[in-house]
């Protein structure tokens, strides 16, 4: 059972981190920014699959404060982008 | 020996892992960029809410639980409102 | 058949590709986001080690404030990148740092595994200690930060201070006591606020939880205070709030709080529990609490204003 | 291999990788990234430390772990306090240059 | 059990106040804004004074270091401060150039009455408060981790300073300098790392009493002395430091170039006299004592190759750090030559920081005065402000190493013990380091002493020139110290009186 977990979990990490990619290859800021934004979801359920399947306590309070900070830093990049937008259209 | 929960477990989070899977290769080989974006969206929403949905039998404590759905909560109503805020960026880049 | 060592492998090769990627990419933006990609996978790499209070602090400050800060550098800079040609290092230097580079990672390397078989550890130490009447505390991370090696802990809070004033000085002088430039556009998209709306609540909820659970489980005062500190910028991104000026009075105290109340609850250490630094017995938890509550205040308040910038000129408030 | 030495070995690793882009890169946000690599490298080698000190009921060794936290916000503010240098160079000069002789030669003070 | 080496001793509060002080200090002036903030410095710095000579008095008066464990938790959990000789008279010069620095720049980095607060004064007396607690930690601390914290609080205090004015070629400096720095850090920090994980402790004596000569100690110190080598400017890595020290406000400049870099040193010293004494050293310290003698030489050439005074002053620096770093072969191990080289080291230490303070404030006033600091232009300058020359000249002495002063007492030391200790080597960069502050020494006071004609923009200010006077007159003062002072920085070194 766990290492079926295991599995899992390190083919959802494979896949975010291919992934990643889209940040070398662009190629514009958006394409970099969502592949970072997949890799925060993967990373998060990979982790939670990990940490069930090992038994690391304490773990869903930092799932949790990952999610939030995915969120923020999702709220942050595309702020990033919008203020420049702005900027462009003034 | 596996029960009918580890099973519900296990069939939930390999879809969940499947569609990670199908995100990335989205990602990867759709031709623009709001296609990109759809891909996107689809498997972090939908691969992190099935593997959320397996493993909740698996805590012991109901808090815990709730903690999850709270994650992917999370990560939905983020999801979604910056798939929205990039399609804007991504439409106004286009212009 | 056993996955975890596969897993471990496929996460170190991860992570040395994305540093490399971070180091040698040639667009830097690209690096940027690579960088803060890796500080993602580290906070997995730190779960592995069973660190869970390190995670969620690499999580919040090492990715996550630390990659707006970069993000947002960046996003400045690489429209300059293109107009100003670098010299680019010559091959002989390329290769002699290269080597120089290797010999460090294999000295390193080889040193790491010649650590001795029997480790030392502080831990029965510590896990006697932080039972004891001088912490009492279930999480003995915790314990070593706030009571064992406090010093440590309000000497780096005084950093934090310091960095912010270092960060204000680099304004201009007719800027100063004014507020830093906002941290979003005029007028935020109906997305981005109704996002923040629900975002900030329960982010500060959360950021309290942590802090709270920090005495006996992961978590923490730094853990706690850095997510409230990303709640606040969310706010700022927003428009529901503004950065202050950098001269308000209760902007002041808020950064001092954490090491001066800590410097206060030390002084009377000395009448109270016979040593600077030391918590009497009995309340030593009530004690570390409340001492832990001003520096999750002084955490949330500095790292929003160590990425806003200095104080700006264009903008009154 | 156990997990802690496999982290340590990319601890060594990243400090590698890191000094090779802290001494060739010349631009000072590379240069930060990298010092920054350098950092969570460190970091890992404090991690597999305190992991390998585990004892006592404890899976770990506390004190490195503090540590490491600690590391974490003083990195933090280090990249903080770089950054608005940075920045502030850029808007004062309107490039980011590190070499000393860019700074000295064109000098109008300087040349004669 | 363990913590009997590290209990607390009469007088030990008075480590933790001496800390405490400064910190303090910062607090108090952020809270209170800018406008108080020099008169909450000047106000404390007789406090510090009082307290470091008290710390003095109690290692003199028991002839033991003076400890405390604070939180009364002993090491290896807990973290204890020790201040031995050497730290005492650390801190006491500290407290001087302090002062002296902030009654210099009391003018300068002043408010208004009724004005708001300005950004060069906040930020210049709550650094300069900052450096204070973090050196004072840096002297007495005893924990190899809490030192790393106070090598990064003097980092964060050292950098603002630099880039005050905010020109852009300071900002430069500035970067380079934090670049350095964290570099530094960094690499002291993996050194700690790796010292924990072979032993289990960071506390200095008791990781003195377990190190052993395996692999992992010398990486750990290898790094650790890499990553200090950087933040104390010693050649070839001493890149950032000239234009960082001549850019930065003179009472800047003096804190930076006579105290800041000691702090590194400092503790280069801590981890090879204290750390690792009981361990063959013996081709370690040559390669430093090596590194020293390319210092003392291309500082002193580059020196002599400057257009500006601040500048020339500053190469000169780099030039002197060189000498610092003759202190490792001339003074390793327990022979009777080597408590002679443990005397000049420390001597050099001292003598560099008061004549080197006094310096750079001189060139500030002159700089201020005639509104550039072109040596070419200086003709004339020193019948217009004989106080400063005097002052420029007297501390050249001292930097040449000419008889009756400190400079000269620990070089001559130098040599003494190069000689008894068969190492003639050594003494080739100690003369020839000699002969190029007497030229770049030359440089300076020749064409001030020659008969131009210099216009003055604003008439010099008399305390200034005071201030760096009676500081270059302490450098000389050294020069005379008895026997009683050597004896006192022996106090609390390992191995002293061992063979």
């Amino acid at each position: 059972m766990n290492e079926l977990l295991l599995a899992a979990s390190g083919l959802i990490l494979l896949a975010v981190a291919l992934g990643l990619a889209r940040v070398l290859r662009g190629p514009s800021e958006v394409e970099r920014l969502m592949a970072l934004q997949l890799l925060g979801t993967g990373g998060i359920a990979a982790l939670l699959v990990v940490a069930y399947a090992t038994n690391v306590p304490g773990v869903d309070d930092v799932a949790l404060g990952l999610a939030l900070l995915a969120a923020f830093a999702a709220i942050a990049f595309v702020n990033v982008l919008e203020v420049e937008q702005g900027e462009t259209e003034a | 020996m596996i029960s009918l929960l580890d099973l519900f477990s296990l069939a939930a989070i390999g879809a969940g892992t499947f569609f990670f899977v199908a995100g990335t290769v989205g990602l990867l080989r759709f031709p623009d960029s709001l296609s990109r974006l759809h891909a996107l969206t689809k498997a972090d929403n939908l691969g992190l809410g099935l593997v959320v949905l397996g493993l909740i039998p698996r805590v012991e404590i109901s808090l815990a639980a709730l903690k999850l759905i709270l994650i992917w909560g999370l990560v939905l109503t983020s999801g979604g409102s910056t798939a929205q805020l990039i399609g804007r960026v991504l439409r106004r880049g286009r212009k | 058949m056993n996955i975890l060592p596969f897993l471990d492998i496929l996460l170190a090769s991860l992570i040395v590709t994305v540093a490399a990627s971070t180091v040698v990419a040639r667009d830097l933006f690209a690096a940027v986001v690579s960088y803060v990609a890796y500080g993602l996978l580290l906070a997995f790499v730190w779960i592995r080690l069973y660190a869970p209070d390190v995670a969620l602090t690499e999580a919040a400050v090492g990715s996550g404030v630390t990659g707006v800060l970069l993000i947002t550098a960046g996003k400045r800079l690489a429209a300059i990148r293109k107009a100003e040609p670098e010299a680019q290092p010559g091959p002989a230097l390329k290769w002699l740092t290269g080597a120089l580079a290797v010999l460090v990672a294999c000295a390193l390397a080889a040193a790491i595994l010649m650590l001795p078989d029997v480790p030392p550890s502080l831990a029965p130490e510590a896990v006697t200690a932080a039972s004891g009447p001088g912490a009492g505390l279930g999480n003995p991370i915790t314990a070593v930060l706030i009571s064992y090696r406090s010093f440590d802990t309000m000497l780096e809070k005084v950093v934090l201070i310091l960095a912010v004033v270092g960060v204000w000085s680099i304004g201009k002088d007719a800027a100063w006591g004014n507020a830093p430039a906002p941290l979003g556009r005029s007028r935020p998209s109906p997305a981005m606020v109704f996002l923040a709306q629900i975002l900030a609540p329960i982010g500060t909820l959360i950021g309290i939880h942590i802090f709270w659970v920090g005495a006996d489980a992961p978590g923490g005062a730094f853990q706690g205070g850095a997510l409230l500190a990303a709640m606040w910028m969310v706010a700022m991104m927003a428009r529901f709030d503004e950065p202050p000026r950098i001269d308000a009075k209760w902007l002041r105290l808020g950064l001092v709080a954490g090491p001066a109340v800590f410097l206060v609850v030390g002084l009377a250490g000395i009448s109270m529990a016979g040593n600077f630094f030391a918590y009497p017995p009995g309340f030593a938890k009530p004690i570390i609490i409340f001492i832990e509550a001003f520096m999750v205040l002084s955490i949330a308040v500095a790292l929003p204003l160590l990425v806003a910038g200095p104080p700006s000129e264009g903008y009154e408030t | 291999m156990s997990p802690s030495t496999l982290a340590g070995l990319v601890g060594a690793t990243l400090v590698g990788l890191g000094l090779y882009g802290l001494v060739l890169h010349p631009h000072p946000l590379r240069k930060l990234l990298a010092f920054n690599v350098i950092g969570n490298g460190v970091f890992l080698v404090f991690g597999i430390i305190a992991r390998r000190g585990a004892a006592a009921g404890l899976s770990f060794d506390p004190v490195p772990q503090a540590m490491v936290i600690t590391g974490i916000v003083v990195a933090f503010a280090a990249s903080a306090l770089a950054v608005a240098l940075i920045l502030g160079l850029y808007s004062e000069a309107g490039r980011v240059t590190l070499d000393p002789d860019a700074w000295t030669k064109p000098g109008p003070e300087e040349g004669k | 059990m363990t913590a009997a080496i590290a209990i607390t001793t009469s007088g030990g509060f008075l480590l933790v106040l001496s800390v405490l002080l400064p910190v303090a200090g910062i607090i108090l002036s952020l809270v209170t804004g800018g406008r108080y903030a020099s008169s909450i410095t000047l106000g404390l710095t007789p406090f510090g004074f009082a307290l470091a000579c008290a710390i003095a008095f109690c290692v003199g008066r028991t002839g033991n270091p003076v400890t405390y464990a604070i939180g009364g938790l002993p090491p290896p959990l807990g973290i204890a401060l020790r201040a031995d000789g050497a730290s005492a008279v650390m801190l006491v010069v500290t407290a001087m150039i302090l002062s002296a620095a902030a009654l210099y720049a009391r003018e300068k980095f002043t408010t208004r009455r009724g004005g708001g607060e300005s950004r060069s004064a906040l930020t210049f007396w709550i650094m300069l408060q900052a450096i204070w607690a973090a050196l004072t930690i840096i002297f007495v601390g005893g924990d190899l981790f809490n030192l790393y914290v106070a090598l990064e609080l003097l980092t964060f205090a050292a950098v603002p300073l630099v880039c005050i004015d905010g020109r852009a070629e300071t900002l430069a400096a500035a970067l380079r300098y934090l670049l350095f720095a964290l570099f530094g850090s960094i690499s002291y920090l993996l050194g700690v790392a790796l010292f924990y994980g072979a032993h289990g402790t960071l506390d200095i004596q008791l990781l003195a009493h377990r190190v052993e000569p395996t692999p992992v100690v010398w990486t750990a110190a290898a790094l650790m002395t890499a990553g200090l080598l950087a933040k104390t400017a010693l050649f070839p890595l001493h890149l950032w430091l000239p234009p960082a020290h001549a850019n930065a406000p003179a009472a800047a400049s003096a804190v930076l170039s006579g105290l800041v870099v000691k702090g590194s040193f400092f503790l280069a010293l801590r981890l090879w006299f204290y750390v690792l004494p009981e361990l063959p050293t013996g081709q370690a310290v040559a390669v430093l004592g090596g590194l020293g003698s390319a210092a003392v030489i291309a500082g002193g050439v580059l020196a002599l190759r400057q257009a500006r005074l601040k500048l020339l002053i500053a190469y000169s620096t780099v030039s002197q750090i060189g000498y610092l770093f003759l202190v490792f072969p001339l003074a390793a191990g327990a022979q009777a030559w080597s408590t002679i080289g443990w005397s000049a080291g420390l001597m050099q230490v001292v003598a560099h920081a008061f004549a080197k303070a006094a310096m750079f404030l001189a060139a500030g006033v002159l700089a201020e005065a005639a509104g550039h600091d072109q040596i070419a232009k200086l003709g004339g300058a020193a019948r217009a402000l004989p106080l400063t020359f005097l002052t420029l000249a007297l501390g050249g002495l001292s930097l040449i190493g000419l008889p009756l002063s400190g400079g000269f007492s620990a070089k001559w030391l130098m040599l003494q013990a190069s000689v008894a200790s068969g190492q003639w080597v050594w003494s080739i960069p100690i003369l020839a380091g000699g002969l190029l502050a007497a030229g770049y020494m030359y440089r300076v006071l020749a064409p001030a002493l020659s008969d131009g004609e210099i216009s003055m923009q604003s008439p010099p200010r008399r305390c200034p020139q005071a201030v760096a006077l009676a500081l270059t007159m302490i450098a000389l003062a050294l020069g005379f110290a008895p026997q009683a002072f050597f004896d006192f920085i022996e106090i609390g070194r390992p191995l002293v009186g061992a063979s």
